[in-house]
Formats: structure tokens, C-alpha cells, sequence
């Protein structure tokens, strides 16, 4: 299996087309990939749908660019930096439209296309009224005399982005051990094409010390790059914490059009590349902080 | 084998002393809310919480070190059983699942656990807009869906919880007329319907057992399911929890009993070994 | 959590009844639970349902015992040592009714017992003769108006049996990083009461040592038994191989009623315990080869 | 980035042997079949074998040792890309993982990948019972299914593999008229069903493309999707077939191919590399 997926990030974002519908791996502050979302932006990607169990600044600084048209998703929160201001502002402009599911409704919907399923079943989201207005929803009654359950309708994704911690240049994905969030059990088996970026690229040798902790295979990986400190300022356990001063930097901007802008310009747009985008950020001192959990408050 | 015999006394240190503290004096409406959720959890209860959580998280460490010490949390739906340091920033981040004895994983298993009916009985839930008959909403504020005033967070697990035959607690530091209302623009976590036998006729078990606000408990009346004054916290008046609620409030007949205050013991928990850092505040706007 | 699990194997094995429904982790020459299916037969349990993805052994040795009228499973096979004799004849008698089911067509009726759902569906099994002998598969259309799935009711086993590397006296369930197969992922979700034998007991800060390998949490263990080489003489990779001898020896025994009955007596229901045993199939030295993984033959 | 220079170099030495390695003289039928069967495997399929399946795993460490060193093999369901110092005793057993890259876990993860109609393109199937429309059947000999005059192992994961759009590929290394019959028993494997479309009009991809046999080679006739002649082993005759099915089996028109005589370089790999210790004879009695 010697095909290699290595490329660079500018290479692989290619694979991404304006209005594909992106899963990105997230839970409020956790685990985003944000060197792959930053070139999204930088690459003026338009009416792309995002989905997301729980997202957090990834779908904020899409919204402010402009990419998004549309969201798949069970939340869309900051947690405790509170909402995403540009998101919730461009829902209510009416120029992203949600779909809200729950976390069970999201993960049958995505379940059912990772298993060329047309449908997977829940008990969830009955009696509420997120179920009248999806129709990707549908009530269905047990062929076995039982309850009625909620068919929520196959989700293929175009392309799923998602952070690890190693893997090979053959695409083979490890996980250190840690949380697992849903995005990445069953997110990049739903997509039609994956990219992966990753703290560090290391020869197969090294993966095969650990199989339990490979948890995509390469043969379902159509790019992966080499991305440190991918995650930032999202958190990476264990390697580091979220970067709470970048958090509240930008949720102060994300009040103003013009310091969105200039943020923007700054953190996403601006830097070339990964090396400069840590120096403004702070560079090696604030990461070994970052490493360090030191800056949760 | 290697079972240390110390093993079973170890997670009841200091049961004996918080059944003979006296009340304390100085408690805050943040102790008084967390005491009287943490009483709502015995030995058993499997409990998990969610994102910005701190009142739950607070209560259920102050249950296993109190009363229910074969309380089992599954800390952010992620940690079992953790043994963190102290209340962290977040409720949902990997301070909190220091020293695990498992981690879950979302997909695969944590909703194994949870839609399994005899599993996770209990969730507590913060919602944005709560309904006289329970239901909640972190959807929309508005009357239309995609055309919304308020874009909230979103249903997350909320919109499962309440349809999957949970016990519901709704915790609210902010009882208001906006957040406590007559019926929610829109229901996305499912309480008790319309009222009545409605959410039984959907087949659906469980519901809203408790509300627990910065004025008063509230519960559910058994027949027209209608939320009910249970308790009143001490210093706050009927009058004032009816001025607070966009609806009226049921009250029982005879007299209104008082929220229990909090011991010195779990005031000491609380502030000096749970939350040394005060992070329960931050729901308090602090 | 401090709910003690912890019992003896005798004392565990009275959570099962007479006429349950009693799912068994196995595949082929792999990861029985033998000790406690060698405490089912001693105790004389009568009538049981076995459910199992791929039963080798203990099917046979429950067959031959007159334990079993019904299975509910994708297989039995003992792989490179035959089918399963004593099963196969009590089939052809009519003393055990078989519901034969694809593997995806078991883990969506266990899925959906795991997951209080009515059913869960699947695209196996469509064309095969298996549905339409079968009460518990129905072919339902798609609601989204796709391609129609075949409906797998339900099924909660009364009984789960387990066999793992750890755990502590609380049931809270270690496995080391190995191939985990899926009676494992689901069939203890999917059961009323979980019974646990055990490598080893630990104390529970061992398992706090290593949080991703445990992976059932206490709260779902009815009884822990510690029963070392509790998998004997199935392999329980990494600590040790299957017995070639000792399956040799039993497919051999089973060619005949009366050799099947001695063969029961001495290995299955004579030894008073664990210990006894072991002593019986070969001791400390025996199990020192297993370990070397040098009796595969 | 460590990367080392030879990591792609690696899987493809002695490519430049296999290609200019003279036909074998002193061949066995067992070889023959597993460079048959290898020949069906290349650069960018990925593969899985099942129980007892000797011939199949031994094919595939042929194919990534000679022409198809990027096919992607998940041994036993279970190992990917692992490395075995030879083939062993059972094609489901931890000796066969040595080395693997991952562990896939079989409830969450192996079925994902399998009923995804992109992964796992291709899957070898070993009956006991085969018909001449590709169905296939390790259920029961007899007519009633609850009165088995033969209980077989049952359907595992063919119950599965032959709906779900795989290219099937059966291997039989005794070819006999009540292993290759004209109906079988029962259908625990979906072939080509009834013939014709009657497989299609389900909705279902793939189907059974060969039948490697310790005779010959066998396909399916496009049209009707009948059991077809494609080539003999060198020294097998038409009529020997045809007296060892249970039904006509289509012939060509024209002058039938022989079946490809391994390479001394294969033949070398199988004997001395691959599996020195003789386990593929295992399926031959042996």
C-alpha cells in the first residue's frame, strides 16, 4: 500500500470545490483543523455547507469570510467564550441556512452514508419540532408492531477534514490515546474524499508499534499534510491546551466588521504559512505554554 | 490479585462529618443551587454533563462526596469516574477527565449508553427558554425557524435527552420572564408536550422531574404536568417568582416549604476543595 | 463508584437461568469466555439460547453438555480443527433450532437492543434465502425513496459472557490493545446482565493508568470473576495461543458418545476449579508454551 | 518530517524478477490456482480474507510481492498491511497480524469500510455448495431448512459480502458434481440469483466474477450470467470438467485457453517465502 498522500496544504484544499458540503471535526474548543480551514479561507472557497457535531471558531471564521452558505450540525458554540458571533449573525441575515439535528439524528444521518444505507434509525429528537421541518427527517413506523422511530436520510459529505496526531505518508492516521469525538469515528467513512493534516509525519514504521491507535486507514485518505500545531487555538490533547487569549481576541474583533476584517487579515489570510502564522501568534514560547495547559483560564 | 483493601472506603472520606454540619450563614444562591441539584442524585444514578455545565459538575462532585458515593459520572460524556484537580474553565475539556478509568468514545459508544433506557437516567439540562410544561429551546428565538431574531447554539444533545426516556433537570441562574415562558418559540428538547398525557402517548418515558432557578425549585404537577412551586429559596417571596416567570406558576395548597440551605461542610467542599477557583460563578455572568 | 462487582464463578454463573438467552465473545479458536462456559455446564443450565458471531468450542462443548435448543449466530466453526461435531448432530436431530444470521444482519439486531431502538437495517442478505425463513427480518423501503433494507428486530440477550485481559473489583473492563471483535463492541451493550471473567483483578488505579483501554465502565458489569487463562484453550492474543492439542484431542472425543462424555468429565465438569483445571490440561508448563505462542500447529 | 528515502521503495523488491521468470516445470495445482487467483488482484484493490483460507491469503502476498505491490490487504478482517513471517496455521489468528498498521475493530469499523461501496472492492469465497448462476451456500444440505440433512458452518460474512456490491471470487480446490451443482440447496451467498437480470433488478452491485477450481477457470456469461468455461489447467480436459459439475457448463466458441503455469519465481515465492510450511495444502486434505 505504498500510494503516498503526502502533499502540501495549498495541494490538498484543492480538492475541496466551491458549494461541497465540508464535515469538519470539532467539539466547541477541541480538536478543529484549523491549518486546513485557514487555507480554505485564504483559497476564497464560496458556498461551501459545513458540518460539524459541535462547532467552534472553524465555523466562526468561516462565516466571516463568506464561505459558508449552509450548516449541518447539532451546535455551533464556543462554550465558555459563548457563541460564534459571526455565525449566529450571518443565520439570522439569513445567508447560512441550518440544519439543526441532534447528536444521535447527526450521527445516524452520517452513519447511514458511511454504510450506503439510504437511512438510519433514532428514538431521539420525537416531540420536538426539529423533525417537521427537515426533510431529511421522517417518522416510520416499526415493521415489528413496535414504537415509530425517526429515519434520518444517508449524509455523503464531498470531503472531511480532520486533525490527528501522526501519520504515515501513505495516509494512515493515528490517534494518541485520548476523547474521541464523533466527527472522527464516523465523519471522514462518510465523505466521498478525506484530508488529513497532522502534528507530524513519520515513516510507517512507527504506526505499526501501535496498531489500535491507527484509526483511519490509508486507503480512505486522499491527502494528508504536515500541519504542527494544526489544531491551534483549538485544543489537542494531549499534546496542548485551546489558546484562550487568541479565543477572547477574537470574540472582542468578531464584535466589529472592521476588526474582523483586520483580524482575519492578520491570523487566517495574511500568513504565508504555518511557521509564520505561529509567529504571530506568538511563536515557540506561547506554544510551549500552550503545551504546557497553561493557558485555560 | 491486587485489590487493596483500602479500595471501597476510599471515595466516602468525610462521610461522616456532612451529616452533622450545622447550615452555614454565609452561603451564596450558588451553593443553595448546587446543594439542592446534588441532592437529586443518589447511589446508582449514572449522570453525565455537557458543555459550560459548572452548577452540574459542582453538584455531582459534591454528591460523591457526600451522600452518594456510588454516584457514577461520566464527566463531559467523555470520563468516568475522573478525579480532577479542581472545577477547570471548561466542562468539557481534558482538565476535567484527569485520571479516568475510561474514555468513551461519542460515536461508538457513549450513545450506546445513553439510549439504552437503563443507563444515564438523569440529565440535566440549561436551556435557553423553558416552558411551563418543560420544554426546552436552544434553537430560535422567533416565530420563524429560518428566519430567526436569535440564532441559539442549537439543540446538541438536548434534542436527544428529552426524547430518549431521561429524568430532566433544568438548572437556570438567571430566572426571568424571557427564559422562563409561557410555550418556547420552538421545542427542541422535548419536555412534557402539551401538557397532560401527551408525551406518554408519543411513547416516551421520562421527562421533566425539576427546575432549579436562583429563586426557587419548581416541579411538575403529576396530572396536567404544569410547573409547580416546590420550594421557595430562603428570602424570596411567591411574588416574586410569579413577577420572574412569563406564566403563572402553579402553588400547592398549604404552606411552601424553604429550599434547604446549604451546610458549613458543603460550603467548605464547594469553595475550598470542588470550585477553589469559582468557576460556578462564571453562570452567574462573573 | 465503589459498587463491588467482584465474586466467584459459581456464585456469578446464577445470573444466568434456565431458557436465557446467553451471548458468548467468541470467533472460531478465539477469546471464549471458557471458564465461565465450563461453570454453565457444571451447574446443568438446560434449554439456553446461545448467540454468537462465530462459535467455535464452547458451542460444541454446551452442545454435548445438552445445554442448548437454540442459536442465534452468523457461524459455528472451529476454523482449521473442523465444524463443530456435537453441534452440527444436535442440529440435524432437531435438539437445536438455528437462526442463522450475516454479520451485519447480528450487529443491527444487537445494535438496535443496545440502543432500545426497534430494529436497525442493513443491505446484507438481500437475494439469500435467510429472510424469508425468518421472523425477525422483514425488507422495508426506504422512506426517502431509495433502495429498500431489510429491518433486524431487536435483541437484547439475557445474558452477555465475557472474557477480558482486566478489571478491577468495580467491573470496569480492560482490554489490551488487540483485535477486538464484535461481541465485544456490542454484545454487552446489547444484554440485560454482563458477566466478566478476568486475566487478572486489578486495583482500579491500574486502569486509570491507560483510560483507552477500558472498555466497558462498571456500571454495565453484573458479576467479575478473575479466572486466569480464562480463554483456554481459545487463544487470547496478546497473552497466549490456542491449544492445537487440547482441540485436537476434543474433535477426536466427539467422533463417539462415550469418549464425549469422558472428555466432558475430565476437563469440563470433574475439575472442582480453575486450578484443578489447568492441572488437568497440562499446568504451568503447557500454559508457559501457549504464552510462547508455540503450540499452533 | 522522518520520512525515510526507502520507505516506497520497499514493497516492490524483486519486482524486475517476476516478470522475466521462465514458466515453472515442476508446478503443483496448488500453486497454479493461488497465481490464478493473484492475477485477479491489483495495484489499488483492497482485499480481506476470511477462516481457512490458505489459497486467498497466499495469493495476495504474491500479488504485493510481484504485480500489485499498492493492493491493500486487511488480513482476516483484521490486520492491515502486516507483515507474517510465513503463512500460519490459521488465516484468523494474531500470527497472521504481525506487524499490522492498524487493527480494525469489527462491530464499529471492518462493516463500515465493507458496506461502503468504494472500499473493498474485491472478496474471495469459499462454499461448500456452488451453482452454475454464482449463488453459493455454507447454510444446509437438504431441502428443509430446520431438518438439515447436513447442518454446513453457516453464512458469516458471505451473507453479507454477496449483497453488498463486491466482486466475488470463489476458490474450490476439489471440484466435484455435489460441490458445483446446479441449484443450490439454499442461497447464504447471493450470486447471480435466478440468472439474467433477476440480480440487478434488487438494486445489487457486483456479483460473482470467477471460479478457480483445481481444474480450471470459470466465469459467467454476460447475458445470462451462466457458469462459463475460460480456461483449463494444462493436462485437464473439457469432458474431465463437465464430469466433475452438476450441470452443462457453457463452453465457448473457439479454441479454449490454457490457465497461465506459474513462474519459477512464483513458485519459488509460494514454497520458500511465502508460505514454507505448506499450510495452502491444508485445503487439498493435506
Amino acid at each position: 500500500m505504498a500510494q503516498v498522500k503526502l502533499t502540501s496544504v495549498a495541494e490538498a484544499m484543492t480538492l475541496v470545490g466551491d458549494g461541497d458540503v465540508v464535515a469538519i471535526q470539532n467539539m466547541a474548543t477541541q480538536a478543529a483543523p484549523m491549518g486546513l480551514v485557514r487555507e480554505l479561507i485564504r483559497q476564497g472557497r464560496r458556498d461551501l455547507g459545513a458540518v460539524c457535531l459541535v462547532g467552534g471558531i472553524p465555523i466562526d471564521w468561516l462565516a466571516a469570510a463568506g464561505c459558508l452558505n449552509r450548516l449541518i450540525g447539532a451546535a455551533v458554540s464556543m462554550e465558555q467564550f459563548g457563541l460564534c458571533q459571526r455565525y449566529r449573525k450571518a443565520v439570522e441575515a439569513q445567508q447560512i441556512r441550518v440544519e439543526e439535528l441532534s447528536e444521535t439524528a447527526l450521527n445516524a444521518r452520517l452513519g447511514a452514508g458511511a454504510r450506503n444505507l439510504p437511512f438510519l434509525p433514532t428514538r431521539g429528537l420525537i416531540g420536538t419540532d426539529l423533525i417537521a421541518i427537515n426533510d431529511n427527517l421522517v417518522m416510520l413506523d416499526d415493521p415489528f408492531g413496535g414504537l415509530p422511530v425517526v429515519a434520518c436520510r444517508a449524509l455523503v459529505p464531498d470531503v472531511a477534514l480532520i486533525h490527528c496526531h501522526r501519520a504515515d505518508r501513505y495516509g494512515n492516521v493515528q490517534y494518541e490515546p485520548t476523547a474521541l469525538w464523533p466527527d472522527l469515528g464516523i465523519m471522514p467513512k462518510a465523505a466521498t474524499r478525506v484530508i488529513v493534516s497532522a502534528e507530524e509525519i513519520v515513516h510507517t514504521d512507527v504506526l505499526r508499534r501501535n496498531p489500535d491507535r491507527t484509526v483511519l486507514p490509508g486507503f480512505m485518505v486522499d491527502a494528508v499534510v504536515e500541519i504542527p500545531w494544526g489544531a491551534h487555538p483549538t485544543s489537542f490533547n494531549p499534546n496542548y491546551g485551546y489558546d484562550t487569549g487568541m479565543h477572547l481576541a477574537w470574540t472582542k474583533a468578531a464584535r466589529d466588521d472592521d476588526a474582523t476584517a483586520v483580524f482575519l487579515e492578520r491570523y487566517v489570510t495574511g500568513p504565508a504559512n504555518q511557521v509564520e502564522y505561529l509567529d504571530r501568534v506568538g511563536g515557540a514560547s506561547r506554544m510551549a505554554a500552550l503545551a504546557r495547559w497553561e493557558i485555560t483560564a | 490479585m491486587s485489590v487493596s483493601p483500602t479500595a471501597a472506603a476510599a471515595p466516602s472520606a468525610g462521610a461522616a462529618d456532612w451529616r452533622s454540619s450545622p447550615p452555614a450563614n454565609d452561603y451564596t444562591v450558588d451553593e443553595l443551587m448546587i446543594v439542592a441539584l446534588s441532592e437529586c442524585f443518589v447511589d446508582g444514578d449514572q449522570a453525565c454533563n455537557g458543555m459550560a455545565s459548572f452548577i452540574p459538575v459542582t453538584a455531582f462532585q459534591l454528591a460523591l462526596r457526600t451522600h452518594a458515593p456510588d454516584l457514577v459520572w461520566l464527566a463531559g460524556a467523555v470520563g468516568l469516574d475522573p478525579q480532577p484537580d479542581r472545577v477547570p474553565a471548561s466542562t468539557l475539556e481534558a482538565p476535567l477527565w484527569r485520571n479516568s478509568v475510561m474514555y468513551v468514545e461519542q460515536y461508538g459508544d457513549f450513545w450506546n449508553f445513553a439510549l439504552n433506557g437503563r443507563w444515564l437516567q438523569k440529565f440535566c439540562v440549561g436551556a435557553a427558554q423553558l416552558d411551563k410544561f418543560g420544554n426546552g429551546n436552544n434553537s430560535v428565538i422567533g416565530a420563524e425557524y429560518h428566519k430567526p431574531r436569535v440564532r441559539l447554539p442549537g439543540t446538541a444533545g438536548l434534542g436527544d435527552m428529552g426524547s430518549i426516556g431521561k429524568q430532566l433537570y433544568y438548572w437556570n441562574p438567571n430566572h426571568n420572564p424571557r427564559a422562563i415562558v409561557d410555550r418556547v418559540d420552538f421545542v427542541s428538547c422535548a419536555g412534557w408536550l402539551g401538557g397532560g398525557d401527551e408525551r406518554r402517548a408519543l411513547g416516551l418515558a421520562g421527562g421533566p422531574e425539576l427546575v432549579i432557578t436562583n429563586l426557587c425549585v419548581m416541579d411538575f404537577e403529576p396530572t396536567s404536568r404544569h410547573m409547580r412551586l416546590k420550594s421557595l429559596h430562603p428570602g424570596i417571596s411567591i411574588e416574586q417568582v410569579q413577577a420572574a416567570t412569563g406564566f403563572e406558576v402553579l402553588v400547592p395548597d398549604g404552606a411552601i416549604g424553604l429550599t434547604r440551605v446549604p451546610t458549613e461542610h458543603e460550603v467548605h467542599l464547594i469553595r475550598h476543595v470542588i470550585d477553589p477557583d469559582g468557576m460556578r460563578l462564571r453562570e452567574f455572568g462573573k
